[in-house]
């Protein structure tokens, strides 16, 4: 019973398959240019029929290696691709996880170099704020805010509004709002632009149909005037 | 302890307000409180015959490093248009501006459940909202919408950049989670280091 | 100027984030920007000479007065704790957008082999990384980059003095080691400093 607590910490190390197959690919001292796929593919399942016995919910991830591993494995096990006669015309399959594991290794390499380095506010400390200097200008006054910040925010407020008053909160992927403000920014910038340009990008139906009833709101709104020009048979929309 | 008074101007330097000897006690107490007295003025005396950008003052019953007073229509320069935060209140406004658009006042005041006629006001003056006309219904309710410097000020191309929620929702986002940092500044025409530049 | 010297550390001094050159130069006119310049190495130096509690670092592309990391245990003692450490899959995560920025969260959960969204949250949260906008594939993913915060955080000048990847079992790690794994695209649009060439 204290080896299996003991173990289960231990379990808590691995982030992911990838964690779970650097431990095995050290434990083992073998070359990641020549992984013996099927004994590492037999520990990793051991491991995974392992946290199973103690009922530990194995995430999809660790499957999803599970299932390429044994995948590589059935391949090394085909004619011809694994003695070392076929070589070149046939990539090694192990290739596969070889790469991704360097690609891993690159990065947790990384990971560690950056932990070294004199952390701001861990190793080293700067002057804290003189805030008495702020003079705001609010004509060119800069903003401290950024984006994650506001779609949070939102985020927030969409939460606390639902089940309120039975407000709608799931916009559309394009609603007729987007659109609206799409044809504005035109507007703005061209002064001018016909219906069949706005709707040249468009080939689903339904983009088309909601471009028109964007126009038709913009219209309602008193933004733009719409014109029929009857020589080229065109509606063109003109910015007010 | 011979750093003792390296530790000391460590101790000084980042402090926002003046220092006095009993806390510096606190933090190094396996000094003695005559060598901390001692570190101090002579930190104190160094300052003032290096005659540099800043000295070590006797403030308010402790010590703290200030610039010096002739040089500080230079600083003045540098800091006048000073970024300020977004009130929360001006935030949740704008956030429904950005998603809504084009948007009443009716609407924003529906989902914030507060009278929001002084945050749009702000946000106005401040040019990160425009009132983009009327809606052609009873009272003809002023619409508003998004400016070019909001999409500056958030660093998007254009409103199709916008994250949606379903993809914050993707993140696992915990309304708990309450970002605790210091915000870090937008700015229009000043391009980020960070940034990849061309 | 003759007192350029002493007005440069003053800027430096009170200047809550690293100040460049040319902000010193923007605070400062009348002075020619070479002797600005000069003046900064020469604090730089002359602080590195003295050995005292702090020092002028240079860091995210601009300069700042930091303490000696050796001093962080009495700091901690006097102020407050510090944010929680970033966890090792956040680091992970963190390496990823540094190194690969623009990124997107499948190329991100590609390399690490597990969902990132939880992590990813908590560095935008933290400000270390930001959306950069969106990439014009099928969904439009959003791609994620590093923030200023994020050079000021790790004491780097810029993106290109990250650290260079150790060789594994001696030998050199080529990312042609990966065959067919999108990370390595680059587009067009998006110049990437912020990759390591290797």
């Amino acid at each position: 019973m204290a080896t299996q607590s003991y173990e289960i910490k231990l379990e808590n190390v691995f982030e992911g398959p990838m964690d779970l197959l650097v431990h095995l690919i050290k434990k083992n001292e073998v070359d990641i240019y020549d992984i013996p796929i099927s004994l590492i593919t037999d520990q990793f399942l051991a491991y995974l029929d392992w946290m199973k016995s103690l009922n530990i919910e194995i995430a999809g991830d660790f499957l999803v290696m599970a299932a390429t591993l044994a995948h590589i494995k059935s391949r090394m096990l085909l004619p011809g691709s694994a003695d070392d006669s076929a070589e070149e015309d046939e990539e090694d399959p192990r290739l596969e996880i070889t790469g991704q594991l360097l690609e891993y290794l690159q990065i947790k390499s990384v990971a560690q170099q950056l932990c070294q380095r004199p952390i701001l506010d861990e190793d080293v400390f700067v002057r804290q704020g003189e805030d008495a200097l702020s003079l705001v200008d609010l004509e060119t006054g800069v903003v401290k805010t950024d984006l994650f910040e506001l779609i949070q925010t939102y985020h927030k407020l969409l939460e606390n509004a639902s089940g309120k008053n039975g407000i709608l909160i799931t916009p559309e992927r394009i609603s007729v709002k987007d659109r609206m403000t799409e044809i504005i920014q035109i507007l703005e910038e061209k002064k001018t632009v016909s219906f069949m340009e706005l709707v040249a990008q468009r080939f689903e139906r339904i983009e088309i149909i909601i471009t028109f009833l964007a126009v038709l709101e913009i219209i309602k709104l008193n933004l733009a005037r719409i014109v029929l020009n009857k020589k080229q048979d065109a509606l063109r929309l003109y910015y007010l | 302890m011979e750093n003792l008074k390296n530790i000391i101007e460590a101790l000084l330097f980042i402090s926002e307000s003046p220092l006095r000897l009993d806390q510096i006690k606190k933090a190094v107490p396996e000094a003695d409180p005559q060598n901390i007295r001692k570190s101090v003025l002579a930190l104190k005396d160094e300052y003032e015959k290096r005659a540099g950008g800043f000295l070590l003052v006797e403030v308010a019953g402790g010590y703290q490093f200030r610039t010096r007073p002739e040089y500080k229509e230079w600083i003045g320069r540098l800091f006048q248009p000073s970024p300020q935060r977004l009130s929360p209140a001006a935030l949740e406004t704008l956030a429904i501006v950005a998603y809504r658009q084009p948007v009443l006042r009716s609407e924003i005041e529906q989902i914030r459940g507060v009278n929001s006629g002084n945050t749009l006001r702000i946000l106005l003056e401040r040019k990160l909202i425009r009132v983009l006309g009327r809606r052609e219904i009873p009272g003809r309710p002023l619409v508003y919408a998004t400016t070019q410097k909001f999409l500056e000020t958030f660093d998007l191309k254009s409103l199709k950049d916008l994250p949606t929620p379903k993809e914050i929702d993707g993140m696992e986002l915990t309304p708990s989670a309450s970002p605790g940092q210091g915000p870090l500044e937008v700015t229009a025409d000043e391009p980020e280091t960070g940034k990849n530049s061309t």
